[in-house]
């Protein structure tokens, strides 16, 4: 209970500071903690990144084998995406098979993925309607400090861009880079007191009324958005977000030239 | 899957006739149930969908309880034989992705304050899908839970907008959904809030802006269908005998 | 609790009443309610049923698919049976899995389907220990009303006779209507004070002892049963079901022309 | 699965010489388990079936528990070893049906209503399965339940007729299970009064009153087994040493 | 609680009796109690075996069909082990899929059969990478006296030696017995007080620090250890059970010679 | 999998040029999460693993609560891409077995008498795996222990020994593990108390006693690396800026 009075205490001080234009941290609304990508770091996996956003830790693993395509896409490979909020990366978590929010964070990861079409999907069919590529990406959250979705949007992408295809192990001819053509970047705003605050930290992730998350990719287009949370947007601060989420989402691809 | 069309707009008129800005047709009746507290059955399109409430009422286990406000429970599932390729029962990915979200656009309206300890349960069933069920099934929902008499702010209306040969079209029907180049399903309570907001494909900034703009022409469309519905059932004007559910087509809609 | 001593006054009302020869609504012990069939509502569907039995609404879906047959019937199709009573069709259903009493309905379902040789399974093998048509006969109920068996088998014989086989969509040749060649209907007995009721109600089905079922064929033959509930019956009483439920049967039979 | 045979019945006798209106050999062992309260382990042909009973006990979690009387709760379970094909361990629907009826079997002839709030459990394994595992359940349960020292009106013995080669028969064998015209579990208590009934297959509604009164003097023979059983278990003439089975031949028991 | 309170006094018994050297059944601390081994109970599976030690008894089936081979060891037999700790055998059981206790017996049986090579799986092989026998063995408690582990581990390997291979039921040839070559017999010591103890009665292994399970073969050489429970062991301790458990083991395999 | 070497060991020194008695290369680092009481991340030879430590922290459901001590509760779980081909994410029968060995190796040295009704959980998560990952996990979780200023009676130390080339040799690698003659993991606590052990493969008794008498000389040599760890975290000398792991050859340890 004392927990409780504690932490209404500090959301009381985190708001008041929201209402006087100021961060906790000391960050702009639209700024975010230090992003570091390293990229090679799980070794028996065709291509992995560590991604740290302040105390948020991800690592992302891609498998990737060959198997069966949908009976509905027959010329395509498969992309599945799953995440593990393992009980390791905070008090909250439990064990056990994905819940809701694991399985949102993989499904929006995914559909930027996918939409953006980042991946050239037709370079994976081997055989049509019999063998393709599949790809494995399993989103490991180390440290939930907030944001899981950027970190694991950008992750992910990340290992993706150093990701071998690995046909030698299969008999299926040379290992070559997969096919990467686009790095959409997931941004995510939250709503707390009328303001839009970009990049949430763990507490301010606690606070929002809504979170909502918009994909960009390259060409400054969208791919993907998901609103979740209780409170409301208007039209015109969804349009704010999509202008925010570009903006930052362009100065984090710049990382990408650096790995 | 059938073949992607070569056009989809020809001379302003979509494959099935309507026009870029204009909402399948609509049958919507009200308290199809008896069981549940509240409940609404619509066609939209193709689609044939139901929605049922029940609560306020306790919930189990009691650790769920929220001491300061109702609990929303939303439960989106897909019968076995809604869909071409049979569907195993049991919850998946995609349905539960759509129920937390779903549950999310209700939140803001629902006075969950008024029913501490409570759970207010909503209950969508896809019996047909064609595309855009979750938009219509939270339009169901809306009713259902206007029917139950949950005190709310006002109604949920949705609709999904979408890009197909270049232009921004209201209401995807399945065609539209499988090879169109955006899917931006929407709901918004009154004063155009939106309360659920989802987007799949590739719009540019100002294209996403057009398609939000139409998307709240398509709920004011959808809140009229809505409102008349009640009007009708809770109105003594409302006729019992014969077919009992109300068919809209856009125009009467919209006088 | 008050809940309790309201359900408790209205059980005694109803075990009074049937010590009179009555019933709640008036009808007959061997009377059945409203019986509306309308067919082919579930248009994804190969063939539905939407049965409504007083308030009881049930959606029957059939799906077709061709698959392997089982390995110690080589040369017959497959019918798989699932009853699904989901949360909205009555307060005390459960999200979840299958429980016992939605395992039991679809089996004695199946049951009445299989034994009466109603579907011509030897019709529906394509490759001898090869491929098959496999049948999925989907209950949906919708709202319990009370006496779910019986509108189950209703609906799902009817949405069988309504049944196309999809073989062009597979490119196995031209789609036929299913081999459909005997109408078994079950009817419900509850025993309650000694007296045996028809078409028991919600509120009558929560007093029942006992609950059987006989399903009978249009030749009045005896094809499934079940009893179950906790208290016993003689042969007499038993005989004096089977008896009833040929009569019962033989009158839902003639909807079926109606449809 | 072997072929159909070409006659069931030659010369008045089955395929294992038995009358129409005859059991399978049954040996009947009482106590086997030393954990459980009471235990039974029953051939009957060539199934071998144990029960075992615990309780009265305290039911977990504390919702299930009813003011008012005991629950029973009665679990059928086949070895993944207890049949051709290799059963993967854990609940099939089958099983789950099995249970339910097996319980449903019993709930008359046990005093609940001595024992409120407690839990009486009945586990039944097959071990090796030919035909009738349900009955064979039933009748071992019946005798677990009496050595547990759980207050009944009576024992509840259980048989199946059906109908082979045109006739009305007792207590089917494999081949007749597989390959004949129907098969009807029946399970009585004291007085001829049926605590289980199923039926599957195609009888005409004399046939199936036949089938009834058959199943009658079935049932009426195993009681006479299981009561021999007890007789010899707790008479003190019951020789502890050696071979501590007890098998009947049928006419045994009918004496 | 007074259940508590009995056991407590029950342990502090046992414990006084065990710093005299004795045990409450009279056995030597490296005695077991009786075993019988009856071969060829389960009619249905391909080999079967009941093992009595004391009051524990266990049923071990073997069923054996034909399979694919794990990838990465395309030509041998697999060896599936699964233990069932239904709630017939101990009120402590309880029904669903097997807990810790139940995979960690399965787990070490199956070390022992496989790591002593008892079964010459190289000619389970049918077709490379294709076709291969699957051996699975079941072990079903049915009364849990104690020391699960040695009796599970006795009933396996008398069961295999009791085994056919079914060629005749696949078309695949004739029968043939399952080629066994070596009886690995797993012993467990229990340490108690300072003491190790072998083949605990129930009692005794409530009482357990530690239980030490050693397997070893006709050769007297190890094929498979398991330490659980909390106390920790001296490599003296570790030792000494070692040397028990070859003496224990060569006396049970003389059993086998007599079945 | 790769194909058997023809030797393991040629001219005293191992496939990776180790001598026998020789561990792979160790880098600990610890407190690398935040959000964990304690953790320590681990580089052993190939492997790549973390460790987490939460508690003591209310257990819940309340009925797994010890009265009289911590419960110690342990998970080890592969990351689905931790090894060639992808795992399944979730419990397997494996992890599940070396989740309670692993539990079973701590009890002895966590003093659980100080923290009745709470749950001390340890958390392994392998990242990379080569061999030995259960061994690297004990060694990780100790630190991670420690860091979360558990009261503990010391350090656990682990490693394997095994047999290859017919020789007993130290820490595993994965040729030797895959295609080697016997596996033995061992833990200890202080005074060489073994609190985990756990045998593969086939070793005389005397071979047996040499494996554990050189598993004693590993765990020491891990002790050290593990103390030195400790105090470089602790003591005001560990330098914060720049590479912040440890990283020892044994060597360094040795002294």
């Amino acid at each position: 209970m004392s927990d409780d009075v504690m932490a209404e205490i500090h959301r009381d001080y985190l708001f008041n500071l929201v209402l006087k234009g100021e961060r906790d941290d000391g960050r702009a609304f639209d700024e975010f903690r230090d992003i570091s990508i390293e990229t090679g770091v799980a070794g028996m996996a065709e291509g992995s990144a560590l991604v740290t956003l302040g105390d948020t830790q991800i690592l992302v693993g891609i498998k990737i084998q060959p198997g069966e395509p949908f009976p509905d896409t027959p010329d395509v490979g498969v992309i599945i995406t799953n995440a593990e909020l393992i009980p390791m990366a905070s008090p909250e978590y439990e064990a056990g098979p994905p819940r809701e929010g694991a399985i949102e964070i993989a499904r929006v990861v995914d559909r930027g993925i996918r939409e953006s079409k980042a991946i050239d999907l037709e370079k994976l069919c081997m055989i049509e309607g019999e063998k393709v590529w599949i790809i494995f990406i399993d989103i490991h959250v180390l440290n939930n400090g907030g944001n899981i979705i950027d970190a694991a949007s950008i992750g992910s992408i990340a290992a993706l861009l150093n990701t071998t295809l690995p046909a030698e192990r299969y008999g299926l001819g040379e290992d070559s880079p997969l096919p990467v053509r686009d790095i959409p970047i997931a941004i995510t705003a939250i709503e707390f007191g009328g303001e839009l605050i970009l990049d949430p930290s763990l507490e301010e992730g606690k606070l929002a009324g809504t979170v909502y998350t918009v994909i960009t990719n390259s060409d400054n287009g969208i791919s993907g958005m998901q609103k979740s949370g209780v409170e409301p947007l208007t039209i015109d601060q969804v349009m704010r977000v999509v202008d925010m989420a570009g903006t930052a989402a362009a100065k984090i691809r710049e990382k990408f030239l650096e790995v | 899957m059938s073949e992607k069309p070569e056009h989809f707009i020809i001379d302003g008129k979509r494959l099935d006739g309507r026009r870029v800005d204009e909402l399948r047709s609509v049958k919507i009746k009200l308290s199809p149930l008896d069981r549940a507290d509240g409940s609404c059955y619509i066609e939209w399109g193709r689609n044939k969908i139901m929605a049922a409430v029940y609560g306020p009422r306790e919930l189990h286990p009691r650790h769920r309880q929220n001491m300061t406000k109702a609990v929303v429970q939303y439960r989106y599932n897909m019968a076995a034989f809604s869909v071409s390729d049979r569907i195993r029962p049991g919850h998946s990915r995609r349905s539960i992705e759509i129920s937390k979200v779903g549950r999310d656009a209700f939140e803001y309206v629902v006075f969950t304050k008024f029913f501490p300890k409570t759970a207010i349960d909503v209950f969508i069933e896809v019996l047909q899908a064609d595309a855009g069920t979750r938009t219509a099934g939270i339009n169901a929902a809306s009713l259902a839970l206007a029917d139950a008499g949950i005190p709310m702010r006002g109604l949920v209306s949705a609709c999904a907008v979408g890009k197909v040969d270049g232009e921004i079209v209201l209401d995807l029907m399945k065609e539209e959904d499988n090879f169109g180049e955006a899917d931006v399903p929407v709901a918004m309570a009154a004063g155009g809030k939106i309360t659920h907001l989802q987007m799949d494909g590739h719009l540019t900034r100002d294209e996403f802006y057009e398609a939000l703009k139409l998307a709240k022409i398509g709920c004011d469309k959808v809140y009229k269908l809505q409102r008349q519905a009640l009007i009708e059932k809770y109105s003594g004007d409302y006729a019992e005998n014969g077919e009992d559910a109300i068919t809209q087509s856009e125009g009467d809609a919209d006088e």
